[in-house]
């Protein structure tokens, strides 16, 4: 932990934040759009993915952590994605309503 | 004398087939292991083999013993889905009987309307492919004929999901035990009846018989039919036993201690209270009881009927 | 060594503010006296299983036509939930890691304590709160949901209490399972993050003992399904509390669903259950031997794909329930695949015993006694993977055969050899080698009589959670063998219990800091180990199970061998 | 004797890296703890499309999104907190934590107004005691008045997804609280910044799993 060089520059998170905010703003307009059901979740869910990506990667200091780090954080969203798919391959072929 | 286990649907003959291959390999691989591990006890015991050797692995033999048994499990896995898709696919001629199940009570209903219930039992034709329908009126339960290697949860569904389903196709002709395999709370274990089979045409008499029956009793005493459909029978008597509830007979009339939102107080049975009991099971617990008697959907014309012949039961 | 001696973790303390008595046990961060404190606490709850168990089994002596009643109907369900949940949740799942994983995970590689040891002294707070709340809840109230808390049942049920109280029990135990479920979370963490940082020096991954290798797997699995499963139950206690609709058809709910997300957790868990015990078997049987394990790097590997496979495959418990076919179809398909890792131990375990120096003392005898119980467990786990034979064989006795064969034979027979074999270590005495042998007598002959019969019973049709049974004299005669095989076992139990108290009692002393020869690390410390584990960190240059390498360290006396007294 | 106090002297062990690597870990069991949340939503949303749809409707994306931005702006001045504290600024610091505290107490405000006005619409949840003496919601139990599954399901999840964010929230701003303290205190400073770095993080997941929420109840009507 080295303090005494790093000085205080909030332009990376500023930079970042605007980002953040762009894509916020774009999903709500875009969910304005009529484009049918999966197209828009598929859209809300992408957008919605990269600003997690950007919240981890850049607030959350993945960037400046080892790999290690980068490494369990994919394996913990590779297996809640896989518990979504395999869940599906139930309810995508069965009528529940 | 053990027919009731003795394999009697045509599905029987894949799911042994598929038991017994993998038993035969499991038997295999077990008594090698066993063998080779009291073999080296003895062989390579610290008296006989005081000097160890330094062996740390063998590439070769690892190949192997991944290989074979990925191919096995393979089979394995081939031969138990032959078996599952003939389970799942539903010949289109299929007789359709409505399962209905509840705690804790089977209730079948044939095409022609006739009821059966766990006293009584499922009578269905040999030979004859027969597709079940599986309702539930409270928790899951489970339909399964050991026999016929048939199981398949019934659950309860949202309004417009489909219910589950399963079918089988007996082809012996006796009677075999129908259990609820899924654990539904107190008299889970109570909750067996039988499947009987019966030649074609016995059948055919049967329905005839039972269907005239069905309708002669329906016109003299809706009440009992009712309570006898319905499966009371499965927790009150007519004879003044004590089930898991009260028993009807001599009920009209009685006093007796009802515990209301906790409050004890003494009632007299009359029309408006059996109602309620009957309608909301959970209102006015019956001292001495526990508050186990589900919600069952009747109409209130029904209710009314099954008054009346509480009535007669206690004149 | 006196120095050693008179600093040992039993008689000096760490830190906490009391130094010596019960407080000192039960606020010490000490990773050793938090794995002893695990134990006794899970052995009390233990006790209680067993018997409760034992009683079942009295139940099915005669069928209930012959007005034979042990259990009244009302109890029953209580009784089989308590014994699970007890089994499950307060022994079997967190057993290994809690009681062997603390006391010897930082010993074999080489760390001072853990990671956190605070954290670690909270887990075992939080299992000690969690435990007493789930039985004190179950007796109190009469829970009889079994431990799959299958909805709608689980959330209708008004459970009939065992001394006639009102008290919703389910909602009471489910909380504590969620209580639990964190105190498992938190050791899971601690132990991967002790594994990543704190090797001694050379201690490379592929230098570690197995038995640490099997605590990281299976410490992931607690990490990433645990929370899966605790917030389900805390959805099924909203369900009781606070009806919102998750599981109840009558909202638009399926029940299904939750069978879904608790098998997303209760399934991987079995491998939490059983990869401790492997790893302890992956110890037993090369130091009984005298010879490197054969595949060190394939059985290490297989830990990991046990338990990466192990998250794919939840839905084999659904076959029955009434999913999409698809799914069934898709899930018994990868379920085979857990079988070809596990078979590949179970052969390295059994290449080891080739050309190599035997000696049958007690853990041997209880890992060899698990390479067989857990192969019929495992085998028994083949026709539950395969879909028609499952629909036939599911909620039957097959599957409580199959899974006291996987869980008891296996996991607690691993955790019982894992015992004797590090009873020296811990205590620095010897238990009789005598009644040890006994115990694993009766035991194994007990726990396959009582269980064989369930196979057959269940491929018969058996349905399981049955209070009773019809009056069928196939039915009465495996039943009743089967119960005497239960009598056998319970006199293995108590002598396991004598056996260990005799040991701490009586036992003979022995400052031997290796007396079963063995070549991993944790062996090096005195016996029983110091406060901070070793004197000096050491420092790893050869494989762990090299044994040649190691006879010649002894010779050297740079490493601790067996020494006669 | 002096053999124990020399190794107790000797184990000092202190592992930024690890303790942060620890947390991380930590941090997965919050996101598979609402992960299993978000399985139940996605399977009564794809079985209760329209339901879904209209239901979402009656919620206010205006809200939403405002109180979206909120947050973000939260997780910026977390960031500035931990990189002033590293540059030495402990002052900035701790202003900068005070508004992100502020910003999180916001967020909860407007929570609180947006579920008041679904109280005030007769949506609520309600224990079973209460339902059974009819007092519970006549839109969300059943009776004549009930509304169709799907929306009783949505809402259903809509108040327990929302509430556990919510108390996360909470749960992040008393540790900000505390943090704030110790920095006030001294015992985190420049050369010793883990607890706040930590503290960020979990705000950022909280953060993050509401960057999941809003979607999923805002926006897909
Ligand atoms: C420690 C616990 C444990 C372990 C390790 C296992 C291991 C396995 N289990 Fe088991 N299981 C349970 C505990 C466990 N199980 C419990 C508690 C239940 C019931 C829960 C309940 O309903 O209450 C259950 C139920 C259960 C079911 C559901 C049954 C039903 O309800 O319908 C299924 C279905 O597939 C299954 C399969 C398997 C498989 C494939 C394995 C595999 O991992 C086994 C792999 C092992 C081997 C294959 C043997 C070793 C290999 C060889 C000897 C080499 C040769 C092998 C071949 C050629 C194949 N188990
Ligand atoms: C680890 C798990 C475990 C263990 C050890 C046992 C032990 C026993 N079980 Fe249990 N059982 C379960 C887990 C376990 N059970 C579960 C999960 C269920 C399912 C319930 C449900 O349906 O929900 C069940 C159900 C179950 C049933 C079926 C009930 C029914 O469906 O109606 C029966 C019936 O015979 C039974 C019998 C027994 C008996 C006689 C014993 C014992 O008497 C055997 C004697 C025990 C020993 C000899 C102990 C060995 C010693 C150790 C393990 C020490 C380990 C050391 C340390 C902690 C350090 N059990
Ligand atoms: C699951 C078991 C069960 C079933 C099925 C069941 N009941 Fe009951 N019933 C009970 C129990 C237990 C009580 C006593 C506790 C109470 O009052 O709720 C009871 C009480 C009653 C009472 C009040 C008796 C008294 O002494 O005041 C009536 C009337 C009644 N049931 C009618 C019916 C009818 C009609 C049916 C079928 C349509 C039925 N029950 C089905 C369990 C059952
Ligand atoms: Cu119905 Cu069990
Ligand atoms: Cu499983």
């Amino acid at each position: 932990m080295n303090t005494k060089e790093q000085s205080f520059n909030p332009r990376g998170p500023i930079i970042v934040f605007s980002a953040l905010i762009f894509l916020t703003i774009a999903t709500v307009l875009l969910s304005g759009l009529d484009i049918g059901n999966t197209g828009a979740l598929l859209i809300a869910m992408s957008v919605a993915a990269m600003k997690a990506g950007l919240v981890l990667y850049f607030f959350m200091h993945l960037n400046h952590e080892p790999l290690i780090f980068k490494l369990f954080v994919t394996l913990a969203f590779v297996t809640l994605a896989t518990l979504f798919l395999l869940t599906f391959s139930d309810y995508a072929f069965r009528g529940i309503a | 004398m053990n027919v009731n286990y003795n394999p009697a649907s045509i599905f029987a003959q894949d799911v042994d087939f598929a038991f017994w291959f993998i038993l035969w390999v499991s038997l295999f691989f077990l008594v090698f292991i066993t063998g080779f591990i009291i073999f080296s006890i003895i062989k390579y015991n610290r008296k006989n083999n005081p000097v160890p050797s330094n062996l740390h692995g063998n590439t070769a033999l690892e190949i192997v013993w991944t290989i074979i048994p990925t191919i096995l499990v393979m089979l394995f896995f081939y031969f138990g889905l032959q078996g599952f898709l003939k389970m799942r696919n539903v010949p289109k001629d299929a007789m359709e009987i409505k399962v209905d199940a509840g705690m804790w009570w089977w209730k079948f209903t044939y095409p022609n309307g006739l009821e059966q219930n766990t006293a009584q039992g499922l009578t269905v034709p040999a030979d004859t492919p027969i597709y079940l329908p599986l309702h539930s009126n409270d928790v899951i339960h489970s339909f399964y004929v050991p026999a016929f290697r048939v199981k398949m949860d019934v659950v309860p569904k949202a309004a417009g999901a489909e219910d589950n389903y399963t079918w089988f196709e007996a082809s012996q002709i006796g009677d075999f035990d129908l259990f609820c395999a899924e654990y539904c709370g107190l008299n889970h274990a109570q909750m067996i009846t039988k499947v009987h089979v019966l030649t074609k045409p016995d059948y055919q008499a049967w329905l005839d018989e039972q269907s005239a029956e069905h309708l002669k009793k329906q016109a003299e005493n809706p009440g009992q039919a009712l309570i006898t459909s319905k499966g009371c029978f499965a927790c009150h008597s007519s004879d003044g036993t004590k089930l898991i509830g009260p028993s009807f007979k001599g009920l009209f009339g009685k006093t007796e201690m009802v515990v209301t939102n906790g409050e004890e107080h003494e009632i007299t049975v009359d029309e408006a209270y059996l109602k309620t009991s009957i309608m909301e099971p959970g209102k006015d617990i019956v001292k001495g009881y526990q508050p186990l008697m589900p919600p069952l959907p009747l109409t209130p014309e029904e209710v009314m009927a099954i008054i009346v012949h509480i009535k007669e039961l206690s004149e | 060594m006196e120095t050693a001696n008179s600093t040992n973790y039993l008689n000096s303390h760490t830190g906490s503010r009391w130094t010596s008595g019960f407080m000192s046990w039960i606020t010490s961060t000490d990773h050793k006296r938090i794995g002893v404190m695990y134990g006794l606490t899970m052995f009390s709850f233990f006790f209680l299983a067993v018997l409760i168990g034992f009683i079942i089994k009295l139940q099915k002596f005669y069928p209930a036509a012959s007005g034979w009643e042990i259990i009244p109907v009302e109890w029953y369900g209580s009784f089989f939930t308590l014994h699970s949940v007890i089994m499950i949740f307060l022994f079997i799942v967190p057993g290994a890691p809690a009681v062997l994983g603390n006391f010897f995970l930082p010993l074999q590689i080489g760390a001072k304590d853990v990671a956190f040891p605070r954290v670690n002294l909270l887990s075992y707070w939080l299992y000690l709160f969690g435990a007493i709340m789930a039985v004190v809840g179950i007796l109190l109230g009469g829970a009889d949901t079994g431990w799959t808390f299958t909805p709608p049942y689980s959330v209708t049920t008004r459970t009939i209490s065992m001394f006639g109280t009102q008290f919703d029990s389910v909602s009471w135990m489910l909380t504590a399972a969620f209580i639990l479920g964190w105190g498992t979370i938190l050791t899971g963490i601690n132990f991967i993050i002790t594994i990543h940082r704190m090797r001694t020096k050379g201690m490379g991954y592929f230098k570690m003992p197995l038995f640490s290798w099997s605590i990281y797997a299976a410490s992931w699995i607690q990490v990433l399904a645990t929370p899966v499963v605790g917030i389900s139950l805390l959805m099924i206690v909203l369900e009781r509390m606070m009806p919102v609709g998750f599981f109840d058809p009558n909202k638009g709910g399926d029940p299904i669903l939750f069978q879904h997300l608790f098998w997303i957790y209760s399934h991987p868990a079995v491998y939490v259950m059983i990869l401790p015990s492997m790893g302890l078997v992956s110890e037993i049987i090369p130091t009984n031997s005298q010879k490197p394990i054969f595949g060190y790097k394939s059985i290490a590997i297989a830990s990991c794909s046990i338990a990466g496979v192990g998250y794919l495959i939840w839905a084999h418990h659904m076959f029955a329930s009434g999913m999409s076919d698809v799914a069934s179809i898709i899930f018994s398909f990868l379920t085979f695949f857990v079988a070809i890792p596990t078979a590949i131990k179970v052969f390295n375990w059994i290449a080891t015993l080739y050309k190599a120096s035997i000696a049958l003392t007690p853990p041997m005898l209880f890992a060899l006694g698990f390479v067989f119980n857990f192969s019929i467990g495992g085998l028994t786990g083949m026709f539950l993977g395969s879909l028609s034979t499952d629909i036939h064989l599911h909620d039957t006795d097959f599957i409580v055969a199959h899974f006291h064969y996987t869980m008891f034979g296996g996991a607690a027979f691993g955790i019982i050899g894992g015992i004797f074999h590090y009873f020296p270590k811990m205590f620095g005495k010897m238990y009789s080698h005598k009644l040890a042998n006994a115990t694993f007598g009766f035991m194994f002959t007990g726990f396959n009589a009582l269980f064989i019969p369930m196979f057959i019973l269940g491929f018969y049709g058996m349905p399981r959670r049955y209070h009773t049974y019809p009056d069928i004299p196939l039915f009465t005669n495996l039943q009743q063998a089967s119960t005497i095989g239960s009598w056998i076992l319970v006199v293995g139990v108590i002598l396991m219990f004598i056996t260990w108290i005799h040991g701490l009692l009586k036992g003979k002393k022995s400052r031997q800091e290796n007396p079963w020869n063995s070549s991993t690390l944790e062996w090096q410390t005195a016996s029983p180990p110091t406060l901070y584990n070793f004197e000096e960190d050491p420092v790893v240059t050869r494989h762990p199970y090299d044994y040649d390498a190691f006879r010649a360290e002894v010779k050297a006396g740079t490493s601790k061998g067996a020494r006669d007294e | 004797m002096s053999e124990q106090a020399v190794t107790v002297e000797a184990f000092h062990h202190h592992d930024e890296d690890g303790t942060r690597l620890g947390f991380w870990l930590f941090l997965f069991t919050e996101l598979l703890l609402f992960g299993a949340f978000f399985i139940v939503y996605g399977v009564y949303r794809s079985a209760h499309l329209n339901d879904f749809k209209i239901a979402a409707e009656s919620l206010n994306t205006g809200i939403g999104t405002t109180n979206t931005i909120i947050l973000l702006a939260s997780s910026l001045t977390m960031v500035l907190s931990l990189n002033a504290i590293k540059a030495g600024r402990v002052k900035l610091a701790k202003s900068m934590l005070l508004i992100t505290m502020a910003l999180g107490t916001t967020f909860l405000i407007i929570k609180g107004f947006e579920w008041n006005a679904k109280f005030a619409h007769h949506l609520f949840l309600q224990t079973s005691a209460a339902i059974a003496e009819g007092k519970g919601s006549p839109l969300l139990t059943p009776g004549p008045e009930m509304l169709p599954d799907g929306q009783v399901l949505f809402y259903g999840l809509y108040f327990i997804m929302t509430g556990t964010h919510a108390l996360h929230i909470i749960i992040g701003a008393v540790w900000m609280g505390i943090v704030y303290f110790w920095i006030a205190k001294g015992s985190i400073n420049p050369d010793n910044a883990g607890v706040l770095e930590r503290c960020g993080l979990y705000w950022h997941l909280v953060d993050v799993i509401w960057i999941f929420l809003f979607p999923l109840y805002y926006l897909v009507a």
